[in-house]
């Protein structure tokens, strides 16, 4: 199982996902109409890493986080 | 070197606590940014949530850059709320040479409003609002957006 | 705003009466430099000459270029000895927004450095050697040296 | 009668002297080798006001003063 964690102000609770790849969280995120708007303006990191593309792939015990604009200061 | 506090930061305390942290190194400058809540549209402070894993691998990155020009980063930030005219944010650039400390101090606080995971409020009228117009999508967002 | 001191700084104490004296102000921006005595070739400190009447209108006319942005400046130095590790200059700006203030601090230290009247002096075995390969000549500098 | 004063590290006196210009200013003190040097680096300010210029005019009671090379902080 793959986490899915939603940080900062999108308010929703983590999902517990089986998943092997990112494309495959767009595919299930993306028919969440609430999401729309943060799926256009989020980065993703995975194990606290950003990364920069749908192919990476994920295992067993991977956390994906969904990371909004930011504005530290 | 990255100290998070919850509510206001006592700017005074920190940036003694730092100065005497680093009298004895050698550095000749020491710029320190402090950022204090204006009053603006009619807010009552600004909150803050912070997404700590991230924030400390782009902050170790920041310390290995300033390394290599022989400087150090100390960052402090707050959590939670933080009302007008008090501080929710220093960085400091401590480094044997003005020049590299100047120049430091502006990359790095640019590279933190854009990167780091940090998420502000307005509170106004007892709500805290997601200030979204002035946050901005950290490099590489929008790919889970993407329609096949 | 321009505070000329008896030998070294007290740093912490500076940058907290600053802060203090602007917390009402609503700068959402804070940015002080600090500069301090370096041990490089062999020196036991520095030793510093005013000449405050031209630092002053100097520092005025500053004062007059930071106001046009909406922000202040405020500045500390030493006159007389400055021992290793102890600090004999601060130049701080106060503006509503970062990139001002981090355009002005980048700006006024380049500026005080080319122009502010202040002698450098190193400390060495006892003796005050003026730090002339250090110094730089005032613009407009040389006049009275032109041979008719 | 002008007064000109000799800041920072030129070890020298101030001197009182009749003259109505910086021209004449740099004739005389051209002629003192010790401060050969200093003519080349320093500026010079009339009323604690820089000048740039040899044909500045000098009144009586007026204060010359040359600034050597700076460096603060």
């Amino acid at each position: 199982m793959v986490r899915v964690e939603f940080l900062g102000p999108i308010q929703k609770e983590p999902l517990e996902l089986d998943i092997t790849n990112l494309s495959q969280l767009a595919v299930i995120l993306q028919k969440d109409s609430e999401l729309a708007q943060w799926l256009q303006n989020s980065a993703v990191a995975v194990n606290d890493t950003l990364v920069a593309s749908l192919n990476h792939v994920l295992k067993n015990g991977d956390k994906v986080s969904l990371l909004p604009p930011v504005c530290g200061g | 070197m990255l100290y998070l506090y919850e509510g206001a930061l006592n700017v005074p305390a920190i940036l003694k606590d730092w100065y005497e942290q680093e009298s004895g190194s050698n550095y000749g400058a020491y710029i320190p940014f402090v950022g204090t809540v204006r009053s603006e549209d009619g807010i009552d402070g600004l909150s803050f949530d912070i997404y700590e894993p991230i924030l400390k691998s782009w902050f170790r990155a920041w310390q290995e850059r300033a390394k290599e020009k022989g400087a150090i980063i100390k960052m402090a930030h707050s959590r939670g709320d933080v009302m007008l005219h008090e501080s929710s944010y220093i960085a400091a650039v401590f480094s044997p040479k003005r020049g590299v400390a100047l120049e430091l101090i502006d990359l790095f606080v640019e590279d933190f409003k854009a990167s780091a995971p940090i998420w502000k409020y307005d509170l106004k009228e007892g709500k805290r609002v997601y200030a979204l117009e002035r946050s901005t999508a950290i490099q590489g967002s929008g790919i889970l957006g993407v329609q096949k």
